[in-house]
């Protein structure tokens, strides 16, 4: 029931990352998806166990990890993608409701990592011939390279839409981008990750009916508010101001469906207002003095492997601890 | 690795005489081994000093032959901490060196030094061929790196990159103290002085660093061999 | 993570001195069986080369040690044991030092501080233990050769993986053409863990397959 | 002599670089003692206080070996350093708190053998470090240690009651979920290289 609800708050993003990218996003999300239901199928029958299939968590996971990637993503990396979120980020925990980490981020991490190159490779959004042609990167040979998309960037691109990321251009070339068009999402990105507006809407459906924490993503999103806004008056030549921060790159589909998962986050009140904390602080710190414009993805997988000691820290005391504490007093 | 300091329960039943045996007997033992292993280190360290040497200044002859096409013969300066040189016999010198590359007929070609930053993962240490003549920058090598293979370690292949290297400007200011123009590494595609760097897309970090090590270097080092560059043009 | 206490065997036959030799090599595989020395196993897999170069060192420091352990172990009492055997790895883990570095200055660094740290690899101390100090010196030679050699055959298992995909070639010479996407993530250290744990995974899997296999002809027989 | 800042070194030691997640020293406890949480924290204190201890050791005896030029006696040394701490110590603390010795006495000797004590020795020599930055670089690694082995005990506590398959349960899990850390860790990198 949940999962199925998931699906659909996920569906708008799905199909505004089709408008602004054309078949090639339509491709990825339907490989990243056929990878991640094959694997779980096929985990299953190799193991002997009930198939888990219908339950949508595969679908969730595929989709996901479809939004994360750059939209001309060669669709073999997105399969590899989709069998590491599923076989190693899932499954081999014991399958949904024990997975440890987000599965659709351990398989962007693995990409991340294995294909440094294509995962940086983005292209412009509203690029012409969107729909009638793929960007010739998505249909890359299994265990090929990759072209490189510079000239091809130059004859689809729509006047003042570039390749680069507002992120990449803000790091490198310390050049910002308006929040306007940031908010709205008509920018290069990974396929689902442009448009604040429509994430947050599309997660407020889902607080709405509660299927969410909404201390998570608020915990989060006010974290690296805080500690953006902290650097930002402290040198505002050299970083850029909190809502670029807020409506720039994949926080806020991470904060909205990819820290929110509920195996993979802390159980107890505060706990979670603190792995909220940690992982906005973490993206803030990876974004401004790391070497890579973007951080959300490794803060939220180093705040799902520190959540079960949050738990542990944070949970009610037990009844010898409370004595004691009851004896000081 | 617990069962290496846990399972020592005497699994070789003594007899009890040795068991009686007093530490004399211990300490004996112990030296005599501590001696035999003493022996085989110092034998091993004695007859590998030779080859090892040998070893690093082919390494490093190469590398600034590669720099300086056409050497025939290289006098090796220790930089010390004054700002004088002096001729080194080994390449054991903890200062700054400075690695002088003659042609046939004795004529300086340049001097190769080092250069080093903190690149992504790492230090990136790298060496240049500068020409006093020139007063430029005139060859680049990667000696040593642990960037992202792929990425990163492009600084080492990449010919676009490697091109900046060729004639990189690096004259010095009027009082001859520093460079005239500090050594900047620029976005891909917008170098406009022969003073910058033109950094691999994508690679920024790793670029920003070798453009970084050189910096720091040239300034450093470059005054120092003007200064001395009729000692260093000799050959003494 | 117990080490394996073979029986104390009064005299060798050739044939037991044969298994001393494949014992290390296969059924008490250092890496694969016995999972010690992940270190080295983990830190210098990242290519043929330096796997070989690894295992070599290893060997060699492991046949040394196991020899002169062997040599001297019924004059050392048990209280001063450790401090010998351990004076005596340091002693040979010192000479490879020097050996790899007269040989070769680009292998010597690729290796690192990984050389120096063969001293604490738990499968040198752990052979002197329990083979060393109770066998012959000959079986003793061979016991360090084969687990030496299963060490080494463990490395190149796992650099070969790591080379062919991260990099597209092995032992340097390059495999499938310019046009191969490498997957750099193998030549990194997430790399190294998921391959030992792939191979680990493997190697249980074949190991519980012919522990099936045998349990149905036992079944049959019966 | 290295000019890296003290702060550059802490954090490199403790995140960019972490000895068990990207270094790979010390893998053998981390497989080994990462199984309970209780055991797991007490482990990585003994694990910083040896190693730091040792790490002043090793940077006075190698003062003392270059002074005598006898560099070639500088494993044997290093070892029989951290020996001779780790029995000192545990000496040290049965005399001194019998109950901070229940707590970590078990786990001393253990240390000997953990490769990351001897690490830290040979890497703050190789990149000659001053006594402050040795100092820093020894606190730095083993918390980085005692960190990485904290977290994998929780997670592995927490595993103890899911459905992993029979295959990968030992040795092989912990490697997958380090393997995972390891890439999360990867998000530090470039961290003091300044943008």
């Amino acid at each position: 029931m949940i999962m199925r609800n998931v699906v659909y708050a996920l569906l708008p993003i799905c199909a505004f990352s089709v408008w602004l990218f054309g078949i090639s996003a339509l491709a990825s999300l339907a490989a990243a998806v056929a990878s991640c239901v094959l694997t779980e199928h096929l985990i299953c029958r190799i193991g002997g166990r009930p198939a888990t299939v219908g339950d949508f968590s595969a679908v969730i996971t595929g989709l996901l990890l479809a939004l994360t990637l750059p939209p001309g993503f060669p669709l073999w990396m997105t399969a590899v993608g989709g069998l590491i979120a599923v076989g190693l980020g899932k499954m081999l925990f014991g399958g949904l409701g024990f997975n440890v980490f987000n599965p659709a981020l351990v398989g962007r991490a693995f990409l991340q990592a294995a294909f440094p190159i294509a995962i940086t490779a983005y292209t412009p959004a509203m690029a012409v011939n969107r729909f009638l042609e793929f960007i010739p990167t998505t249909l890359t040979l299994p265990f090929a390279q990759p072209l490189v998309l510079t000239e091809w960037i130059q004859r689809v691109r729509v006047d003042a839409f570039s390749g680069a990321t507002p992120l990449t251009m803000q790091k490198f070339d310390h050049a910002a981008t308006d929040v306007m068009p940031l908010f709205l999402g008509k920018t290069a990105g990974s396929a689902g990750e442009t448009s604040a507006l429509l994430i947050l809407l599309c997660g407020a459906y889902l607080i709405a009916r509660k299927f969410m924490d909404w201390r998570i993503p608020a915990a989060m999103l006010s974290s690296a508010f805080v500690v953006s806004a902290a650097f930002y008056l402290a040198a505002p030549a050299q970083y850029p101001n909190p809502l670029f921060v807020l409506f720039s790159g994949g926080l806020m589909l991470g904060a909205m469906f990819m820290a929110t998962d509920m195996v993979a986050s802390p159980v107890t009140p505060l706990g979670v207002w603190i792995y909220g904390g940690l992982m906005g602080l973490i993206t803030v710190i990876i974004r401004f003095l790391g070497g890579l414009p973007e951080g959300v993805m490794y803060a939220i997988l180093l705040g799902n492997a520190v959540s079960p000691m949050i738990d542990n820290l944070t949970q009610p005391r037990i009844y010898g601890a409370r004595k004691k504490e009851a004896a000081k007093a | 690795m617990s069962a290496t300091t846990q399972s020592p329960q005497a699994r070789t039943p003594k007899p009890p005489a040795a068991e009686a045996a007093s530490s004399v007997k211990m300490i004996r033992l112990m030296g005599s081994v501590s001696l035999i292993c003493g022996l085989l280190i110092v034998t091993t360290y004695r007859s590998t000093l030779v080859p090892i040497q040998r070893n690093q200044e082919i390494i490093m002859k190469e590398t600034v032959a590669e720099l300086l096409p056409g050497v025939e013969k290289q006098v090796i300066y220790g930089v010390q901490p004054s700002g004088e040189i002096s001729v080194l016999k080994s390449l054991d010198y903890t200062g700054p060196r400075l690695f002088a590359g003659y042609n046939g007929s004795g004529a300086l070609l340049g001097v190769v030094l080092e250069a080093s930053d903190r690149g992504y993962a790492d230090v990136i240490r790298t060496m240049y061929a500068y020409s006093p003549a020139k007063q430029a920058i005139t060859g680049f090598k990667v000696v040593e790196l642990k960037e992202t293979p792929g990425l990163g370690d492009k600084i080492t292949s990449d010919p676009t990159f490697l091109a900046n290297f060729q004639n990189l400007d690096v004259r010095l200011n009027a009082d001859k103290t520093s460079t005239a123009h500090p050594v900047t590494t620029v976005k891909h595609g917008t170098k406009k002085n022969p003073w910058e760097v033109d950094a691999i897309s994508g690679a920024t970090i790793s670029s920003r660093a070798v453009g970084r090590a050189l910096d720091k270097s040239t300034r450093d080092l470059l005054p120092i061999v003007n200064r001395n560059l009729s000692r260093i043009e000799k050959g003494e | 993570m117990a080490l394996i206490h073979e029986p104390d065997a009064p005299a060798a036959s050739a044939g037991e001195s044969m298994e001393a030799f494949f014992n290390g090599l296969w059924n008490q595989n250092p890496v694969f069986v016995q999972v010690l020395g992940m270190c080295p196993t983990l830190a210098v897999t990242n290519s043929v080369r330096n796997a070989l170069a690894m295992g070599l060192a290893t060997t060699f420091v492991l046949v040394c040690s196991n020899t002169l352990i062997s040599m001297v172990r019924k004059l050392v009492q048990k209280q001063v044991r450790i401090a010998t055997y351990i004076l005596i790895i340091a002693t040979f883990v010192t000479i490879v030092d020097y050996l790899i570095k007269a040989i070769s200055i680009p292998v010597y660094k690729a290796l690192g501080a990984f050389i120096a740290l063969i001293v604490v690899n738990c499968i040198i101390l752990g052979r002197a233990e329990a083979y060393a100090s109770k066998n012959s010196v000959g079986k003793s030679m061979l016991d360090g050769l084969g687990m030496g050699v299963g060490f080494a055959f463990a490395l190149t298992c796992l650099g070969s993986v790591r080379e062919i995909l991260g990099a597209g070639s092995f032992l340097g010479i390059p495999l499938f053409g310019p046009n191969f996407q490498p997957w750099v993530l193998f030549l990194l250290p997430p790399g190294g863990f998921l391959t030992l744990a792939t191979w680990l995974l493997i190697f249980s899997a074949w190991k519980a397959r012919s522990k099936r296999k045998t349990e149905v002809l036992e079944e049959i027989a019966a | 002599m290295n000019h890296a800042s003290l702060s550059s070194i802490f954090l490199d030691s403790l995140l960019i670089n972490n000895f068990v997640l990207s270094v790979f020293l010390g893998i053998c406890p981390f497989i080994g003692v990462s199984g309970k949480f209780a055991t797991a924290w007490r482990m990585g204190i003994s694990v910083i206080f040896v190693i730091t201890v040792s790490s002043i050791l090793a940077y006075a005896s190698n003062l003392l070996l270059v002074t005598l030029h006898a560099e070639y006696l500088r494993i044997i040394t290093f070892i029989v350093i951290i020996a001779s701490t780790v029995q000192l110590l545990e000496m040290f603390i049965k005399k001194t708190s019998p109950l901070l010795f229940r707590a970590l006495g078990i786990y001393l000797p253990l240390i000997t053998t953990n490769c990351a004590v001897l690490g830290v020795a040979l890497f703050q020599t190789a990149r000659e470090y001053s006594f402050a930055q040795s100092v820093v670089f020894a606190v730095g690694a083993s918390a980085g240690f005692a960190l990485a082995l904290v977290i994998m005990s929780v997670i592995r506590e927490r595993l103890e009651l899911s459905d992993i398959p029979d295959m990968a349960r030992g040795t092989a899990l912990v490697l997958m979920l380090a393997g995972i850390l390891s890439m999360a860790f990867m998000g530090f990198a470039g961290m003091g290289g300044g943008a």
